[in-house]
């Protein structure tokens, strides 16, 4: 495996400007130059070091920001109750947890981190090995998208809150910056995550490319067994014309099929990264296809164009002789597992962190929501949360936080899919060559595949698919009802016995609910499906 | 995969039915396991559980079974028959004189509260746990045959393994010990609690129903103590199998061709067919013994469950209830109260759920383990073909009576269920409260 | 597919094209390239006009939105809000990716080759469409017509619906448009059952009474025959999936919200003796979901009976069994699931949830409303 | 002894089973003759003509009378709680549309269902018939139940509805005998659906019975490695399959619209109970408990003997499959034979045993729990609403 010059370009090539920014802003204590020399994640003391001493200074500069700024909470600690004020405190604590439970988990697995793209690079050498090539280049792209996004998103947050609603006239007031500290490390933490998740998927799409080549090259190949292009132009057109009543010649059906897909393209995104050959030829097509007409004629101009050139060379395909695709199949199989497997590894590394994350989610979009709607009712919310003051600015705080949470379900949903997909394609290649050797090794390899599982969840309290977002938006719809609820309630029990002044009891509900809604829905929005289903 | 959960001793090669010619993989996947001597033959079975199954007998939820062999064991005798019987006999006489004296005024000072409310869920706690404990005794009292049953089932297939590959299976269940010292402590915290909270003398009925209520809280605990290490004790036994099928993966077949690349690489698939056919032999047993063991225990979990969730809810009310009052001073009593029961029932709930989540997990990763076999014949092929085609879609579930399955996320299933019913008590409280308000501005 | 779908699916796509909810070009319009071009700028425009419709409404001091209460104004800024939403979603799709929604038509064509001769043949293929369609459609025109007549108009009233209805009627009719694709594949979907069942009758006719030299092969070539068509379908629902992918969700949603909102209003009018009966108009949105989630499920419900039919051709010879198995574990991998963005499938098991989750947000809101109306009890 | 009990317990089982052919003969709600001859069923047009006519009566009865069943004790409900009075015409109007939909559907559909069981009596005659169903309890103790059940729902309603109107009169006798009459129909239409229900698992039961058998021959002796049974079980596991989703289809309105009302019953009942003591603050007489709490019993029982029944089959063909497993540990199997089981493992992953309803709800416990829980909810809902309005009534 380790020969002096890799034959592929690891992964982490790629990442770069991030693992510096990361590194600077102690989110991994992996070693640096051993990073910019050999491009490997290394553990080191003195990193290690650097980030704990980091992460303290982080958190006494938090709490000295909640300090400070809790003087004007003196206030609505008399207007309100107690407990609202404490449970301001718990949210804007969450943001620290969060923070900590990223750096501390990156501590602890510095080593695996790196293991897991060292597996990732064995993974590319043994798809380089099966001639199924894949770029890295566009990975580099999205990291530099992403770091635009969040400095934008932060930056935006941060001076807007900091013109509009604090007073800037004491230096103290400089604190606030600190306030964006948190969900800053939280989204580098989380983009070294994403980004990781992409290439697995890349992986993924590679492998189905390569089967899917693999169909192709044996329509080809039937194509010119079964004689010049002519006929097969010919065959072409007649089913424009006047189809066949009973459905036309299957290998003749499964080119066209094949095509279309190449046509289709966007839906499986089958082509990326799978081959230069590959792109050339599909380029005229999608020119052709820009401006889609009539539909059954235009497909065949690239069909009779690449069939062309295949005429002259006698070229052969691998699905022709079983025995020698069996090999191939099975270590493509063997690479889809081993890719699952690198999947379950990252999933564990980081599922205390996404845990974090989508608790956090969950409560910041609540209490935002929540606070705006005291906002509007000019009731006094915690000066941590000034930001709902304004609603462009919860607007873009919320878009913020959900896009995190979203994209991140968004991408190992699409991940599983392609990881499911392989069957697909697999049996593509049985049924196209039809033979009974390969059927049988088809047949054992899919119920392989059938086994591999690569399923995304934080810490198997639920999985992240698109179907956690139908609970999370219940529960979240829910309860802010309730919590408007209790706040009403709770204000027209202040007004109906302001006569008599006991009304820190009744006062106790509004923080009282606040607080029993906060602590329950840190549980709650785990629960993709509660025992209650029904009901909510 | 840490290899140390269970403790592997390797006898000479003579002692298993077909001798392999060289190292075979499964010694390496217990290397730094080979910790301790094989248990000699005359000792009791499952000594890591004895002192839970020693309190399960004495308080007649288990038989006293004998000890036919180190690898059997038989129906209990006689005597030991009727001393079940009668330690049952007690416990339901208890109970209902129990139920007596909670319907008649004996036991008032027992609900002593401001609330009407809190003597109510009292009430209903009180009768709660005593179904059941009765419930319980009645489903124990039922199943004698069938839980010495699967005793006898998994020392069978230790035995087996044993004379297969000379590995003795230790079940690692020190933590019964430690939940059992968790349960007495919290009893006999909240026995002293509720004595202290009662004002004036006690008359002995009080202390009756305390020290029985106490009892029955308790020994429904360890039952559920002892189900998990059922859980876990086959849980071992699916990860051994689980081990031997990882040894014939192509990731170890890649590390072992690496490893002897001196001498000529040697591939050890030759055993696959009847290790297979082993495998997949133990692969039922096992399944059968996880059904059974959901069947006896399912009912008596349905009903720990529903009571501790029962009381979960309603300590949280009362924290809350505590939290949110301003006049005085939060009382440390019933503090220590709530956070006693608590702490009880979420360490319970939390076994529960890790262990049968813990099982499930390795029950069905057998066929995904299964699925990274390459063997390079067609007879392997079939093989393997014919254990995943049969466990397509068929994952086991250990399940609460059907009624839903329990795993790692029961736990916070349960906690979000509680805060369904917190919130609509809480609304209940401000109903009443605003009530009472008005009441008195009637009256001023 | 010139000529070779039916006047009846032509007309009714032209009608689609017209209000810029088909971006394709039909079969039978030559300047294909033109056309499309025209088309996707009338859905631009159409897009551009319903936006600043919903910037007016929410923006301007005029009675726009209720004026009751605060809660009321916010529910119908909600309405407002998501309907835009589903509209520019939908135009988004017809306007930037047409493709896989061509593809969706190429397969069709290819599938099924030849329609119904005549109309009357046609009209009974497709009738569940025409149902759907023509019955929502006349529905929402009735109640329309009985609100203008039968109630008192107050301006708040005028002003709401006209410039609320052009959004509902094009959510509606997006949505039996899905309704129509959902159609073809099922039909496609049925088609291959009843193939798969003749063939299985045919085996056991054979396997018992006669069978001629060859007959196993013949068989195993036409079952491999059913596994491209199936492949081929597959595809179709899959391009379904991503021509539609976010307005079926968006759509759904609207008419969800929509559902929610009204019943709250409903309730709040018969609660406080207003006497406004608009509320009646939420009746065809209530029969739009269960239509096209019934479609859908008849989708998906027929993939266990095409597997049922599979199993139950009687196998002679091992090659048969081998193609047979290799056709069961395909229908395993490639299920067709027909969903919104993979949040939720659509099958009418999300009919009960969200009927029980409206019943919930009802029973919440309805306890707002004292609260609400600014007298305390 | 013990055989001699058992047969007693076999007799009272078909007891049961001539009880609710007869009734239901004389309700009219099965209208079909067995020809012995050829061992069929057919429809005659005559019986479905009484039973049309024989009903139509009823609820013309029924609709008379209703006043005079009515007890005062509801009507101070009403005034007291306006929410309670529309629930209650709700109710009624759901209770009648399930009366109109279960007969309709059942004369609607009995073409079908005359089908269906004349592929039942098919396939008993012809496969299961030889097999000793004895050992079965499974079977006996459901239908014992079913009916046993029927016949406590029945009491229940004389005993509620003479305790809480003790004014009698002929008005009365007369609603309340055609309204028991009624709702003995409706039972007799579940009835009938469980019965169907009960005899397919008992097939399943007996496939799951060869095929362990099967398993026991091929592990004892080596030499047997082939055998024909496979493709036989597998046929009729496939039928019945089928059998059973056409069985759900002619039964589904009637067992969604049952399970509802039962649900919907019992909510409300306790959501009065508890209008009544609490906030109406009526002393409740013993008497009065008594009666409310059997009638909840009742029908919770009831409600709960529905999952049971389709929850044991589910169960039954769930471990149909875990017994296909048992054949992976044989060691050299025929290949044929491989063949065959894989055929039956593939397709049972395929398709397994589900009763689902409009593909709304598949009914089995876990699903009976959800129920239970979700009617606990909304009960607690509507007794917080009746509070919302003891505040506003209240100032």
């Amino acid at each position: 495996m380790s020969q002096p010059t890799p034959l592929v370009q690891p992964l982490l090539l790629q990442f770069q400007q991030l693992f510096f920014i990361s590194k600077i802003v102690g989110v991994l204590p992996q070693d640096l130059d051993k990073f910019r020399h050999k491009n490997m994640l290394e553990k080191s003391r003195n990193g290690m070091f650097y980030m704990l001493g980091v992460l303290s200074v982080y958190v006494v500069l938090y709490n000295l920001l909640i300090y400070s700024f809790g003087e004007e909470d003196r206030t609505l600690k008399a207007s309100q109750s107690t407990l609202t004020f404490v449970i301001g405190l718990f949210l804007t604590y969450i943001g620290l947890i969060m923070m900590a439970t990223d750096q501390l988990t990156a501590l602890f697995n510095q080593g695996q981190l790196g293991e897991l793209y060292e597996r990732i690079r064995v993974v590319d050498e043994r798809l380089y090995r099966e001639e199924c090539l894949l770029d890295n280049s566009c990975i580099a792209k999205r990291i530099r998208i992403m770091l635009i996004m969040t400095f934008i998103f932060e930056i935006s947050i941060l001076v807007a809150t900091y013109i509009n609603l604090v007073d800037y006239t004491q230096w103290l007031s400089l604190l606030w910056i600190v306030s964006a500290v948190p969900t800053f490390i939280n989204t580098l933490d989380k983009i070294w995550f994403a980004v990781s998740l992409y290439a697995l998927k890349e992986r993924f799409e590679a492998i189905n490319a390569t089967l899917e080549d693999l169909v192709m090259e044996h329509e080809k190949y039937k194509t010119w067994l079964s004689g010049n292009d002519a006929t097969t132009a010919t065959v072409g057109n007649r089913t424009t014309d006047h189809p066949p009543q009973s459905s036309p010649p299957p290998q003749y059906d499964s080119n066209l099929e094949y095509l279309y897909k190449e046509l289709g393209g966007i839906d499986v995104g089958s082509l990326r990264g799978s081959g230069s050959k590959n792109r050339n030829k599909v380029a005229p097509i999608a020119h052709s296809m820009n401006s889609f007409g009539e539909s059954i004629p235009t497909p065949y101009k690239p069909q009779r164009m690449n069939t062309n050139p295949m005429i002259n060379m006698a070229h052969e395909s691998e699905l022709s002789n079983a025995t020698k695709v069996e090999e191939k199949l099975n270590n493509l199989c063997q690479v889809h597992d081993e890719i699952c497997e690198i999947g379950k590894a990252m999933n564990g590394l980081w599922s205390y962190p996404i845990l974090s994350l989508m608790a956090y989610g969950f409560l910041i979009f609540t209490a935002q929501l929540y606070f705006l709607y005291c906002a509007t009712q000019f009731q006094s919310i915690p000066s941590l949360f000034r930001s709902a003051k304004n609603p462009f600015i919860t607007v873009i705080v919320l878009v913020y936080t959900s896009g995190k949470c979203i994209y991140l379900i968004y991408l190992s949903w699409k991940t599983s899919l392609a990881s499911k997909r392989t069957g697909i394609s697999l049996h593509k290649c049985g049924v196209v060559a039809d033979d009974n050797l390969l059927y049988e090794i088809v047949n054992h390899l899919s119920l392989k595949l059938l086994n591999h599982s690569v399923d995304f969840s934080a810490c198997g309290f639920f999985t992240l698919d698109m179907e956690t977002l139908y609970g999370v938006s219940g529960g979240i719809t829910s309860y802010l009802i309730i919590l408007i609820q209790f706040n009403l309630a709770a204000q027209q029990a202040k007004d109906a016995i302001q006569s008599f002044n006991s009304f820190n009891d009744t006062a106790g509900f509004v923080g009282a609910a606040t607080e029993m809604d906060n602590e329950s829905s840190t549980l709650y929005d785990m629960v993709t499906t509660t025992m209650m289903s029904p009901t909510y | 995969m840490s290899p140390n959960t269970w403790v592997i001793e390797m006898n000479s090669h003579k002692s298993r039915l077909f001798t392999h010619p060289q190292a075979h993989p499964r010694s390496q996947l217990s290397n730094d396991a080979f910790a301790r001597r094989a248990v000699s033959n005359d000792n009791p079975v499952f000594e890591d559980i004895s002192t839970i199954l020693s309190v399960l007998k004495a308080s007649g939820l288990l038989p006293f079974y004998e000890q036919l062999s180190s690898y059997e064991v038989g129906p209990p005798s006689k005597t030991n028959e009727f001393y079940s019987f009668f330690v049952r006999g007690v416990v339901h006489a208890l109970t209902i004189f129990n139920i007596y004296s909670l319907i008649t005024p004996n036991s008032a000072q027992l609900f002593f509260s401001l609330r009407e409310t809190d003597n109510v869920n009292q009430w209903i706690e009180l009768l709660l746990c005593i179904f059941t404990y009765t419930l319980t005794v009645f489903v124990c009292a039922r199943n004698t045959k069938s839980m010495l049953e699967i005793m006898n089932e998994i020392l069978k297939l230790d035995k087996e393994v044993l004379r297969q590959f000379g590995v003795v299976l230790s079940n690692n269940c020190n933590f019964s010990v430690k939940f059992l010292v968790v349960i007495v402590c919290c009893q006999a915290y909240i026995m002293v609690l509720r004595i202290y909270a009662v004002k004036g003398a006690i008359t002995p009925t009080s202390y009756i129903l305390i020290a029985f209520y106490a009892f029955q809280n308790g020994l429904t605990a360890t039952y559920i103590v002892f189900a998990s290490a059922l859980l876990r004790i086959v849980c071992i036994r699916f990860h051994f199998v689980n081990q031997l099928l990882n040894a014939f993966t192509y990731v170890q077949q890649q590390k072992l061709a690496k490893k002897s690349r001196r001498q000529p690489p040697v591939s050890n698939m030759e055993h696959f067919p009847e290790d297979s056919l082993f495998i997949y032999r133990t692969h039922n047993k096992l399944l059968r013994i996880y059904k059974s063991i959901n069947e006896c225990c399912s009912l008596i979990i349905v009903c720990f469950l529903g009571y501790s969730f029962y009381t979960v809810t309603t300590n949280w009310y009362n924290l809350f209830v505590q939290i949110t009052n301003n006049k005085g001073i939060i009382s440390a009593h019933i503090l220590q109260w709530c956070l006693a029961w608590l702490c009880l029932h979420t360490s319970l709930l939390a076994l529960l759920s890790r262990s049968c989540g813990a099982t499930t997990y390795e029950a069905n990763s057998t066929s995904q383990i299964l699925a990274r076999v390459y063997g390079k014949s067609k007879e392997f092929q079939n093989i393997i073909d014919k254990f995943l085609t049969k466990s397509i879609k068929q994952e086991v579930q250990f399940t609460a009576y059907g009624f839903f399955a329990i795993d790692n996320s029961t736990l916070f299933k349960i906690f979000s269920a509680v805060t369904t019913y917190l919130v609509i008590l809480i609304q209940f409280k401000q109903l009443e409260d605003s009530k009472l308000e008005e009441q008195v501005q009637n009256e001023v | 597919m010139s000529g070779n779908i039916g006047q009846l699916l032509h007309s009714h796509l032209r009608f689609y094209q017209l209000l810029g909810l088909h971006g394709l070009p039909l079969p039978g319009d030559g300047w294909s390239e033109n056309w499309a071009k025209w088309f996707r700028l009338f859905a631009g425009c159409l897009m551009i006009g319903f936006t600043a419709l919903t910037v007016v409404c929410l923006t301007s001091s005029d009675v726009f939105l209720y004026q009751g209460d605060a809660f009321g104004w916010f529910n119908d800024i909600l309405k407002y809000g998501f309907a835009e939403i589903a509209v520019f979603s939908i135009y988004a799709e017809t306007i930037w990716h047409p493709r896989p929604l061509a593809r969706f038509w190429q397969l069709y064509a290819t599938l099924a080759p030849q329609p119904a001769s005549t109309l009357r043949l046609q009209m009974r293929q497709h009738w569940r469409f025409l149902v759907t369609l023509y019955g929502t459609l006349s529905l929402e025109g009735l109640l329309v017509c009985s609100l203008a007549s039968m109630q008192v108009m107050s301006r708040h009233i005028v002003l709401f619906w006209s410039t609320f209805q052009p959004f509902v009627l094009i959510v509606h009719l997006r949505n039996t448009q899905f309704v129509l694709h959902l159609e073809l594949l099922r039909q496609q979907l049925l088609q291959l059952e009843h193939e798969l069942a003749l063939l299985a009758e045919y085996s056991t006719f054979a396997s018992d009474v006669a069978s001629f030299a060859g007959f196993e092969e013949y068989l195993r070539r036409r079952v491999r025959h059913k596994q491209l068509i199936y492949g081929r379908i597959y595809e179709m629902a899959n391009c379904f999936l991503v021509a539609f992918r976010y307005s079926v969700l968006t759509v759904l949603l609207m008419i969800y919200v929509r559902i929610a909102v009204d019943c709250y209003f409903m309730y709040y009018t018969l609660y406080n003796k207003i006497n406004i009966i608009d509320y009646y108009l939420l009746l065809p949105a209530v029969l739009e979901i269960p239509a096209f989630i019934y479609v859908s499920q008849s989708c998906m419900q027929l993939m266990p009976r095409i597997a049922h039919q599979l199993h139950s051709i009687v196998i002679t010879s091992p090659a048969l069994s081998l193609q047979i198995q290799n056709f069961s574990l395909q229908l395993l991998h490639q299920g067709v699931r027909i969903d919104c963005l993979g949040i939720t499938v659509l099958d009418s098991y999300l009919l009960t949830r969200s009927v029980t989750a409206i019943c919930t947000y009802m029973i919440f809101t309805v306890q707002l409303m004292p609260k609400l109306s600014g007298t305390y009890w | 002894m013990l055989r001699a009990h058992r047969s007693w317990y076999r007799k009272f089982v078909e007891l049961n089973l001539w009880a609710t052919l007869y009734s239901s003969w004389l309700l009219g709600l099965f209208p079909f003759v067995y020809i012995s001859r050829t061992r069929r069923i057919k429809r005659s047009g005559w019986l479905v003509g009484y039973g049309i006519a024989f009903n139509v009566l009823l609820l013309w009865l029924a609709m008379n009378y209703y006043e005079a069943t009515q007890s005062q004790a509801k009507e101070e409900l009403f005034t007291r709680n306006p929410l309670a009075e529309q629930i209650n015409v709700l109710h009624n109007g759901l209770l009648l549309l399930t009366v109109f939909v279960m007969y309709f559907r059942n004369w609607w559909m009995s073409d079908e269902l005359g089908k269906i069981l004349n592929v039942l009596l098919e396939l008993h005659d012809h496969h299961f018939r030889r097999y000793d169903t004895s050992d079965c309890y499974n079977f006996d103790n459901y239908i014992v139940y079913k009916g046993v059940c029927t016949m406590l729902e029945l009491i229940s309603i004389i005993w509620i509805i003479f305790g809480l109107s003790p004014r009698y009169n002929i008005g009365l006798l007369v609603g309340v005998l055609s309204i028991m009459v009624i709702q003995l129909g409706v039972f007799m239409v579940t009835t009938h659906f469980h019965i169907c229900v009960m005899f397919v698992y008992r097939s399943i039961w007996i496939i799951n019975r060869e095929l362990l058998q099967l398993v026991n021959r091929l592990t004892i002796d080596k030499q047997v490695t082939k055998s024909s049974r496979i493709p036989k079980l597998f046929d009729l596991y496939r039928r019945l399959l089928e059998l059973n989703r056409r069985i759900v289809g002619v039964y589904d309105y009637q067992i969604t619209l049952f399970i509802v009302s039962l649900l919907t019953v019992n909510v409300i009942s306790i959501f009065y109970i508890l209008v009544y003591v609490v906030s109406l603050r009526k002393a409740v007489t013993f008497y009065m408990f008594l009666n409310f709490l059997q009638a909840l019993s009742i029908n919770i029982s009831d409600f709960w003997l529905n999952i049971a029944l389709c929850d044991l089959a589910v169960s039954a063909n769930r471990s149909t499959a875990a017994i296909l497993k048992l054949f992976n540990d044989i060691p050299q199997l025929d290949k044929q034979l491989e063949r065959n089981l894989n055929d039956f493992a593939l397709f049972s992953s395929h398709r397994r045993l589900t009763f689902n309803h409009f593909g709304m709800f598949d009914v089995h416990n876990a699903m009976g729990f959800r129920m239970v829980i979700a009617c606990t909810l909304y009960m607690l809902y509507l007794v917080q609403f009746d509070y919302v309005n003891l505040m506003r009534t209240s100032t």
